[in-house]
């Protein structure tokens, strides 16, 4: 361990970049031949679950966007579709059950430079997880967040998900659910995304494009993925989805309200598309702003001069 | 039983709130400091947020303050119910300067000691306000016990100047007037004086400033946090100071995004920090495991108050020991640390940070309510040789210095070697290399899942044994490090010894010191860190000792526990659990109890 | 302690009523003189507090809506507001914070006849109590929430809240919040209440009226109080409402998407009124008719019976 | 040594996951059962989702079964994986009953013991489907090990017949033909034989079912919980029976609101319960504290599972006894308690039940993943005669019998008496008297803030001190009441004593009952509550025990920590964390040590 790597990671105290970034869409890098920055571990999914096809889409989407493997930051809770971080050879951080919203928004205050994908499964975002996803939204914190949602809960065998719906029979309930289901666009289309789409896992060629528009949105952008679960969720099957999926040819909405009276009506459950895409300033650059001008306004201190307030 | 030593003086406010009693005890401790006064304080005020009493009380000397002492010896009673709910607390030779007609029948009396009378709400209206009644007292303070009037009123400018000139001159006065009319009025009929400063002039903290300070000291550059009394202020100071020096605070939806913030950020390489009290500390046990497993060091401050649950937010208490040391499923190895007051609350926070970032691992350290709300002078900290440890990332490698090779064994079958950063090395220390996001080859998957050294999961027996092993090992390093770490003051030989932690500590100190002067054969022995103990000077300092004194502020002795099941020591426990802190002559009698061997064991 | 009192409390095991309670709107009892079954305890809160307003008229309710006070349940976290419970001489429970809304439900669920009333103030409700605010509302668990909202964190003396808004100044944003506001009226429509309004703690009359429709709504009724706090956020004080706040005059809205488009145009924060009423099940309803149902279709079994799964 | 009691055989099925080899164990076990044989069970399953080794073993005796034992009797391998992966664990007189050609050139070579192949998949097919296999291997070990075929074939049609008729035929015809191919082609070389049953026919339950059993046996009725690996069963039984019972269940939205809901459930006079993990436990930390401030009473079930963090979930570990008993910001009383197997399950949590409703006090049930998955046959229990606690409310007072007075000292100055109904009223027991919403007269506001006996908030230290004293004299009750409760086997005058807790107590119990059988001196304790601890009994028992052995898995001795600075025992603690369960053999050899004076302390 011995010759310096060309290290793009800012050492320890060296001052952070407090230029704001520019809020405006990012360019794609050249496309590169790289198979997605795959891994060597085997993904450990079932067979035919739907994980497969979001991590083939994300494969593809990041070819196209060019980014470095170590520029890349995965962030997961726990779950079946959490188990993603492995499988890409990039930095990642597999965490805790609903926790990986708050670490994502970590990770991209100490390292802004990251292009930092959270990801995770409908419980793992929309149960335990709800209130990091929604603050988080709402600080339009400059990361994509992929939902796999299968309506079930994968990795603990199947029982109910917010998003399952009323009179849905799992393991925990078997009479049927009394819980309606929530709306996870609408959810974080009034919360603050400001990108906010949908798609599908057995339609890669949509996936991919839907998750490279997403990634070059500066901002929190929230793409929620229909990846059905053959092994515990048999009644939302691919045969299930095939006949209701469509794809909508309208474009993105830029106004919030009239985003969520699309998303909310029931019909558009399972339409894939791009409901909502809003430009206001990300939480990454309004923090940047915010200490250049602390610096400039009262300057930036050495402890010899903290200390004197004290004095 | 000791004398009192009479060169220390121990002056209390008390008024209703909104009449400026803090912020004369504030401005007369700032004016002691500067003039290289030693002096260290205590404040309450009313838990509810209007209304009530307000107390400040600060205790001054020619050298370190070691606690509040015992008793008063002034009481500035701003009113007949300062008086009241504060007298008890006062020797009977004790001096009272009050605003009110001691001819009121009291119903506590008075069996000696000196009164002066000064009408200070009206002397204030004369000298233009009746807000200026607590300078009314200072002035009347500076006359009667030689505290040095022109430092006053040099604090006084300098705290007001910026605000309006007005305000300075009618403050002014007010000093003036209280000043003039104990000269007028009063003989001096008390021998108690102010000792004079050094003239080091010295910088005024509170545990919490101390903390906050020390992060920033130590390259602290990201803070997530959510309000809670008493820890508020720690990051209400960073929100204010991080920016300039590019770095962020962030106010987190809860305690555990906070600390999930914190573990993201310390993955990407900032020196990361989050404070809270216990209530929020029990919100952060789950993700505090996922920073050991996933060996992601950060600090986490807790200023402890009185529980259980919502409890007395305002009051004090050392009630969080166990669960910063064995809140956690499973063994989840964090650093706990106690500073004992607020200059030590400035090193420890720089101290918790090195540990962190050099043995990647969470550091917990305990403050409490008392500390985190009192001042005390110290000197200003020599910051060209303050100690902050600077982590070295790994490197990629090359042909002639390839990454250390891991152990085939423990990689074992169906998990190939492979060319990846081997994030997890075992090796000595149990310190691994480390690659932050953004540094090129060195990629790899941080978790919470059991892990093979390449970051893989893995839960067969062997590899599961050799990580357990690794993250002990990392944990016995820093017992190494500060295994000699261990204050102890006294007599080597004595057959007793007494021992504390955290504010305890220092009250302790100042009773062990009394009692020392006495000729009492006793030792008092401070580890500096909680966990992991110190467990070979521990050993060391406790051989040949009979009886050990614990003394703590929570009824169940979770520290004298520990040290009954670590060393087998015979431990009387002094618990005290009604939210307020120990005073030395509580303790006193305990150490000659034991010195007879009268404690019951 | 000998003899009983009537107690209308279910004992121990004895089964709870199944039949499940009708879905319509409470009627009135008799307007009794029981001055809000107000108790001894003085509040603590500061003089001027807005919080008083909305003791006097909740008070005022509660009198009006003629319930007993032993029928009452007041549930609330750890805030300024959540002080509230204690005076009220009716059953109450000062829990944690932000946990009040899980304990209301399982108030609720313990004892279906009780009248549970929800209180707590803004950083209780939207920021750590957040997640429970949308699961119990998505739910349509009957209770009512009131949240009294100050903008800002009263009982840690001034911090930034969820719903204080960008640039606002506070002891943790001293330059200034860069973060987005939260819409709490939004959120609570998205996640499923099925009663949504806003009142303000200066308007006793709007209030005492918002709280009897809202509490007589079955399901879950959110209201939102603006109620300053004169001590840390100055701000926002009763001088500024007075000019900003208006009622509207029109209906409540059926429709989640049309009253998403109201109250989430800016104009729209300090208009007080009535934006969303539905009918939909109560959580309530649905556990009784689902165990109603179980309990025909397979049997109230004894435990001897029980047992005999595991033979 | 001890050797082998030849009446109990251990028996282990082996293959693929989705070969049956779960399926087929459960059907033997119930059936075992039915005729009265005694019979415990364990199986692994891969942790991820699919694919993988599915383990079944089953241990069958005429008596009590006390652990798995040490080694294999049989070995059913439905491939070549499952017998390489399997055989060290066996004998080398062990039974290999197998579909591989043993001419295969197996990386383990047997040097003893017996091989019977039966072709299972090609007999399968014969009989109608390839999935028959495990019912071929069923009928083999009728053949070869004498367990009674029409037992069997009964069980096949209880359990299918509903199913289909088709499916019984297949799989009688199947176990016939397995049968016959053992009987045609086999020559019986060995000895072993399962022992008849006693004909009480008995019942089956995990752990997991016995506790969600209990709940209901114990008048719970209200659940909510989150799904947590190993502890989610619990859930799906009672959201299956909870409701045909008027109770309610509630998947909640995280642990937090779990365990939020079920204080407000219980504080409406339902018994309630959660049922979670370690990651849970540590999320519920705050909570728990709350109910313990306000007094209310509930029980919650913690399924451990190996830690630290995400750990591994589906791995054995005792790791979350001091999360459990030290987990909260002050001091927080919660009762432990820790079933030893699955009766004990049962009957422990009717018990936890009881003490929550009686003490208004937190329960925590400490259950383990091995405890949880692995089923066992116990006798039905005696529900007419269970002990199901019955809570009487407070009722309202009359003129001749007012409520009782509290102490007018502790009210104090500025807190008035009131009529109001005394909700924490103090008095010996600490058993305040309580109300439930709708009862009229006797309204209350529970509260975690710290509170006088009329539940008003109150912060003074006499106030402080009074109920602090009341919470403690509480769970002083507790440990009266259940200070006998200590299971003491062996030699009275030993001076070595072994003691564990759990699961672990179980495979004590066995080594123990082992080595006193080998006539050594030797006894073995077993707190039935760890929290508040038994002293009484336990000082009694370790009264001149000079060697204690402490068995736990974890890797720190939470337990033994205990043991030492309450008794001040000279513990060795022998520890084991590698995520599987002890066996009676790895015991052994430790109290022989401590008999010998050997071990080091
Ligand atoms: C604190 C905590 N609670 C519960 C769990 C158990 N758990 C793991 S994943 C999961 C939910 C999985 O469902 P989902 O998030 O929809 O993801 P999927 O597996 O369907 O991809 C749960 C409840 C946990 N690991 N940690
Ligand atoms: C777990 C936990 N975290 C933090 C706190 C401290 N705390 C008490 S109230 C409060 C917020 C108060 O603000 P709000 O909810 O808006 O109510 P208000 O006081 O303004 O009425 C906070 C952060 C706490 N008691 N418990
Ligand atoms: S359980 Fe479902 S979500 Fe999990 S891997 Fe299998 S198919 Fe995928
Ligand atoms: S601090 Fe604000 S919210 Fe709290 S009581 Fe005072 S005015 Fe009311
Ligand atoms: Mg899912
Ligand atoms: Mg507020």
């Amino acid at each position: 361990m011995s010759t310096s790597a060309e290290a793009s990671a800012p050492r320890n105290n060296e001052p952070r970049n407090n230029e704001p970034r520019e809020d405006e869409p990012r360019e794609a890098g050249p496309p590169k031949e790289r198979k997605g920055h795959r891994s060597d571990l085997k993904p450990v999914w079932c067979p035919g679950c739907g994980d497969y096809g979001v991590i083939a889409g994300l494969g593809q989407a990041i070819d196209v966007l060019g980014y470095e493997s170590h520029r890349i930051v995965f962030v997961s809770g726990i779950c079946c579709s959490s188990r993603l971080p492995y499988f890409f050879n990039t930095y990642g951080f597999h965490t805790i059950h609903g926790r990986a919203a708050s670490v994502a928004l970590g990770v991209k205050m100490g390292n802004p430079d990251m292009r930092v994908i959270l990801v995770g499964g409908d419980g793992d975002f929309f149960s335990i997880g709800t209130n990091h996803f929604i603050h988080t939204a709402r600080r339009n914190l400059d990361v994509l967040a992929i939902c796999m949602d299968n309506s079930i809960y994968g990795l603990t065998k199947g029982q109910l998900s917010p998003t399952s719906g009323t009179d849905f029979v799992t393991g925990s309930s078997p009479y049927g659910s009394v819980e309606p289901p929530l709306n996870s666009l609408a959810l974080a289309i009034t919360a603050g995304a400001t990108f906010v789409a949908q798609s599908y896992s057995a339609n890669i060629k949509h996936l991919k494009q839907t998750l490279i528009e997403a990634e070059r949105h500066p901002g929190f952008s929230f793409v929620n993925v229909i990846s059905p679960c053959l092994t515990f969720n048999k009644a939302k099957s691919f045969a299930y989805y095939k006949k209701r999926v469509s794809v909508t040819e309208e474009e993105a909405r830029t106004d919030r309200a009239e985003a969520l009276s699309i998303v909310m009506s029931r019909d558009e459950q399972s339409v894939l598309g791009t409901f909502l895409q809003i430009h206001q300033p990300t939480f990454d650059a309004a923090q940047a702003s915010m200490a250049k001008a602390a610096a400039e306004d009262r300057g930036v201190p050495s402890m010899e001069e903290l200390i004197e307030s004290f004095a | 039983m000791s004398k009192r030593d009479t060169r220390y003086v121990c002056l209390r406010i008390a008024g209703e709130g909104g009449e400026g009693v803090i912020s004369a005890g504030e401005l007369l401790t700032q004016v002691a400091a500067r003039l290289g006064m030693h002096v260290a304080t205590f404040k309450t005020f009313p838990s509810e947020i209007r209304g009530g009493m307000a107390v400040y009380q600060l205790r001054t000397g020619p050298d370190r303050v070691l606690s509040q002492g015992d008793y008063l010896d002034i009481l500035v009673a701003f009113n007949r119910e300062g008086y009241d709910r504060n007298i008890a607390d006062m020797t009977s030779e004790g001096v009272l300067v009050h605003d009110f007609e001691p001819g009121d029948n009291l119903p506590v009396k008075r069996r000696g000691g000196v009164d002066y009378h000064v009408p200070m709400g009206k002397l204030a209206r004369e000298a233009g306000s009746h807000r200026a009644k607590n300078m009314v007292a200072l002035g009347a303070i500076c006359e009667l016990f030689g505290f040095p009037v022109e430092g006053l009123t040099e604090g006084v400018r300098l705290k007001f100047g910026k605000k309006s000139e007005k305000v300075v001159e009618v403050n002014l006065k007010a000093i003036d007037l209280g000043a003039e009319y104990v000269r007028e009025n009063h003989e001096i009929r008390h021998e108690l004086h102010f000792s004079e400063g050094d003239g080091h002039a010295r910088v005024v903290l509170s545990g919490n400033d101390a903390v906050a300070f020390g992060a920033v000291a130590a390259g602290c550059r990201f803070y997530a946090g959510y309000p809670i009394t008493p820890a508020t202020e720690i990051m209400e100071y960073l929100a204010r100071e991080l920016p300039r020096v590019s770095g962020r605070m962030v106010q987190a939806e809860d305690e555990i995004a906070s600390i999930a913030m914190c573990i993201g950020a310390s993955f990407t390489g900032q020196k990361s920090m989050t404070a809270t009290s216990g209530p929020g500390l029990a919100l952060m046990s789950e993700a505090l495991g996922l920073a050991s497993m996933a060996e992601v060091g950060l600090v986490l401050v807790d200023v402890q108050r009185a529980g259980p649950s919502t409890g007395m937010p305002t009051k004090a208490e050392q009630g969080d020991l166990n669960l910063a040391i064995y809140g956690a499923h499973s063994t989840a190895h964090r650093v706990v640390i106690a500073p004992v007051d607020v200059e030590d609350c400035f090193y420890q926070t720089v101290n918790a940070f090195n540990i962190a970032a050099k043995y990647q691992i969470p550091v917990i350290v305990l403050s409490e309510q008392s500390l985190g709300f009192s001042k005390a002078s110290m000197p200003r900290p020599d910051f060209e040789n303050l100690d902050v440890f600077e982590e070295q990332y790994a490197r990629m490698p090359t042909d002639g210095d390839p990454w250390p090779k891991v152990d085939e064994l423990t990689v074992g079958e169906g998990y190939p070697m492979t060319p990846v950063f081997p994030r997890y090395l075992r090796n000595d220390t149990g310190i691994s290399p480390r690659s932050i996001p953004g540094m090129p080859g060195m990629e790899f998957r941080a978790t919470g899942l059991e892990h093979d050294e390449f970051a893989r999961p893995r839960y067969d027996p062997p590899n599961r044994k050799a990580m357990l092993n690794k993250r002990q090992a990392k944990f016995e390093e820093v017992r190494r490090e500060y295994g000699e770490q261990v204050e102890v003051i006294g007599d080597d030989e004595a057959e007793v010894a007494i021992t504390g932690w955290g504010t305890t500590a220092a009250v302790i100190r100042h009773a062990v010191t009394r009692a020392l002067n006495d000729g009492a054969s006793v030792k008092a022995i401070f580890p500096k860190i909680l966990s992991p103990m110190p467990d070979m000077a521990m050993r060391h300092h406790l051989h040949g000792v009979k009886r050990v004194i614990c003394c703590e502020l929570n009824d169940t002795g979770q520290y004298a526990n520990i040290i009954r099941h670590r060393y087998g020591a015979n431990v009387h426990a002094v618990l005290k659990d009604r939210g307020v802190p120990f005073a030395p002559g509580e303790i006193t009698p305990y150490i000659e109890m034991a010195i007879k061997a009268q404690v019951r064991i």
